[in-house]
């Protein structure tokens, strides 16, 4: 038990699945040439690259064309969102987006009011962590022109209503984009269904590597890149494509969703586990996480104490978790996420993030909740504010 | 990202909890900001004959709690005044830039401890 | 012979080297943490990152600090150019660049031109394609922020006079970029000594994977990011770290560099015996490739043929080449940086690049020359200009 | 990117060389736009009974040239100016969107070598 680490912080990054290292060996050595070039060993790559885009969009349920693979999550969110407002600042520049969004969507935004002259607002939470969706119908203005609501939360795992969201900007004509890089691997990303015009993914969050994202980007649409080179991926994001990972991440997602409601059910049962584990054996603990949430994560706060000095004392015992996102682990701000759910200051600077994988098993589980209990206790003898 | 020290300081903390009928207590920070720190000091003749602390906070938080018990522990009043944060992050081996106000928290902790236990003598002394 | 493919493309991209492959594997499965996770998974990646970061660093001559990680080469030549204009414009709006650049320079040149309102010139070469440094000096305005010049080109190999235009842009108090993915592997790349303020890197050229860059800063200057998002990379460059790319491309780098005599000796060998080869062999040939150029690169036009069909007829016989640049295969015009030195249209539609690596033979080269006499001769019965 | 039928025709084209004392030439493109094509026809009784090319360009300007050969030949005047590009990209079994100007070439240079026997004709009846 000792020995091997155990890992649950999964919506900070995942293990490669092996099947997906397998995947990824022979466009290193073998068919390494670049897609764009026109002799069979480029020609292959391309093939390759057009076939894992075909995968890939046929769990969209979209078409290969509106498929883009990009460096990250982080890339493909700034993609769709400077890129669309860029284009079409003439028709308004007003962004809608949430109190809750990651950084790589809040700070895009920010920069856009900062430096380029763009408004925005940021949509409210209930205490559950979820949009409230008329908050959002009354900040929509004539010149909005995208609304980015992500399709769950990093922190909390809480799902937000998206195709509901996706049908007042339809209604309203105006872009929506959703940050879907939580949501890969445990919701359905059928495109259509969801009502959403542009969607970012990113493959270390389902056991791909770090370093590759997609875009589906309907069809019609037209971003500006964020940068400007060769004709790669029709000129949206230029760069000599990532052949391995891009055939990485088509591989990942394809397994995580053929396996998903076998996953589903096995990480779910460990995720309750955890739960009643955490409420039953430790007193003071509030719950950062709704019912309506992915199937992998749940977040606690600790009374009386501060959620790094867990962090550090389950590491002592081998066991990995997060408070607030990886994102902003240098950062002595409280979870900007937790404080927008209007906990207390207090609690959001005790809130602990676990999430699970396939990889996870129910004895890493009951150890978990063991040491968790003693180092809850341990550390709350320290504390001004004992239980 | 933090010294061994901090870690063993943190690990196994010297002087915490709560103590009975100190001299002087000083409550520095709020849980509000991640960090709250309430030190208590028993006094002998000027001399800090013993220290506890309590601490809301991260790794550092505590460490530095832990360290500066130590480091005021049998000094006499005046000396333990002298004691910087610099002391406390240099007998600590160092801390991330990020979180240094951690020892400024425990240097005021500690000069707050000591004004209490001066305030409450003069007091005594008037009356 | 005819079974393994003679890969003389190098310039478009690279085999990954099998000990590189090799490096970057635990980080797919083993040492898979956020390298800003606190938990020893996270910093275990994080050392070895800044382990990377340091060993590149070395190789440059300049501080760890100064060294950023990106995805492709294409992303530092536009986070560097872009990021400096676009954040000193109140100092002038004037950028400097060549006309033998790549897409990615002059592209992203060319949209700062249209878009946000810059303003720019490109230096002339000359008909070795070397920059016309008297040019150069003639076109810096009161009002000029940055120049942008490449190391060595990628389609002639020619090598531009970088310390010296480092020199001129110092004096003036012009920020320095220069797109040394074509030189990295082959010239010494000490900043210092080359007077650069930044400089790009693409690990795909030099036996890393595709999708992985560096960008030199020297500190104090700060580019305006393309993305927004956590603090990863200093604020730069945000994304959660691709670590195995990352550790892949300081291996492939010093590998590169603890061999460069090695390598050169090797294929400047292979590359005179294919000159010689060509010239003595075929008739009507004219070289694009001037004395100084870097020591795997040949670049030949034939007269009286379009270069696709030599390309063509040459991967039917297993051998790879490229007519211009891998990313402007779609297009139909013919090479610019061909043109810029001046040659006739129809010389500059006959160009073909042979481009070479550590993993050529002379049996390969050999065989290559014979089938490129026989392409040259079955092609030119078919055209009307026979020699 | 190519078809077989594409590559088949560039490895091994059809009718290709100069051709000696022809009834009709037609030259269209030229080298600074990296196509030339060279048609040549020798007609009898108003049927194209031999036809030649040569090609400076691409392999989809040389495969278009050699099909284009092939549907001609044999044909009468009239039937041979009935033939489109679309033919010609169909016969190829498609070329990509970016060549489809080659075919286009291979359209006008047959035109302009009927053009060239129909004006020289005339020339020789006029006197
Ligand atoms: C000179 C030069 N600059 C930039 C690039 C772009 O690099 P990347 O494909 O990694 O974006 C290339 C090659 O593609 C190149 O040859
Ligand atoms: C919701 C969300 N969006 C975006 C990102 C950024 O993805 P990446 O690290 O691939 O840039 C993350 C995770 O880091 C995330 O959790």
């Amino acid at each position: 038990m000792e020995k091997k680490f155990i890992y649950l912080d999964n919506n900070a990054t995942t293990k490669v699945d092996d099947i997906v290292v397998k995947e990824m060996q022979k466009y290193f050595t073998e068919v390494y040439g670049n897609p764009s070039s026109l002799y069979d060993l480029g020609q292959e790559a391309k093939e390759a690259i057009e076939n894992a885009r075909q995968r890939v969009a046929k769990i969209l349920n979209c078409d290969a064309s509106e498929i883009y693979f990009t460096g990250s999550g982080t890339e493909s969110d700034n993609l769709a969102i400077k890129g669309v407002v860029r284009r079409y600042q003439n028709k308004g520049k007003h962004i809608i987006t949430s109190a809750i969004e990651h950084h790589a969507v809040l700070n895009a935004v920010e920069y856009l009011g900062k430096k380029e002259g763009f408004e925005y607002s940021l949509v409210k939470v209930n205490n559950d962590g979820i949009i409230d969706l008329d908050h959002l119908k009354s900040l929509i203005r004539n010149d909005t022109i995208i609304i980015s609501i992500m399709y769950a939360n990093n922190e909390t795992g809480a799902i937000q209503p998206i195709e509901e969201i996706g049908k007042i900007a339809k209604e309203k004509g105006i872009y929506f984009h959703t940050d879907a890089v939580q949501a890969a691997g445990k919701l359905p990303l059928d495109v259509k269904k969801l009502n959403v015009d542009m969607m970012s993914l990113s493959g270390h969050k389902f056991h791909a590597p770090k370093g590759i994202g997609i875009l589906y980007k309907r069809n019609g649409i037209n971003p500006i890149p964020l940068f400007h080179g060769g004709h790669h991926e029709k000129n949206l994001r230029p760069s000599t494509e990532n052949v391995p990972y891009i055939m990485g991440i088509a591989k990942a997602l394809e397994i995580a969703y053929d396996e998903l409601e076998e996953h589903k059910e096995k990480i779910y049962k460990l995720k309750m586990m955890l739960k009643e584990g955490i409420e039953k054996n430790i007193e003071g603990v509030i719950s950062n996480t709704p019912e309506n949430s992915v199937f992998n994560t749940l977040n606690y706060s600790f009374k009386g104490i501060e959620g790094e000095s867990i962090l550090f004392s389950l590491n002592d015992f081998g066991i990995g978790v997060s408070t607030g996102s990886a994102c902003t682990s240098g950062s002595l701000e409280p979870s900007h996420v937790i404080m927008a759910m209007g906990r207390d200051h207090a609690i959001c600077h005790s809130s602990i993030r676990f999430s699970l994988s396939k990889y996870n098993t129910e004895d890493e589980i009951k150890y978990t909740i063991e040491k968790l209990k003693e180092v809850v206790e341990r550390i709350r003898k320290i504390s001004p504010y004992k239980q | 990202m933090y010294s061994k020290t901090v870690m063993d300081h943190f690990r196994n903390p010297h002087n915490y909890g709560k103590m009975e009928d100190p001299d002087g207590v000083g409550k520095v920070g709020n849980p509000q900001c991640g960090d709250e720190m309430v030190i208590y000091i028993k006094v002998d003749n000027d001399v800090i004959v013993d220290v506890k602390f309590e601490t809301f906070g991260c790794v550092a938080a505590i460490a530095s709690s832990s360290i500066t018990t130590d480091l005021v522990k049998g000094k006499t009043i005046e000396e333990a005044l002298k004691i910087t944060n610099k002391d406390v992050v240099d007998q600590l081996g160092g801390l991330p830039a990020i979180k240094t106000h951690c020892s400024v928290l425990a240097e005021d902790g500690i000069k707050a401890a000591i004004e209490d236990y001066l305030k409450k003598k003069k007091e005594k002394e008037q009356n």
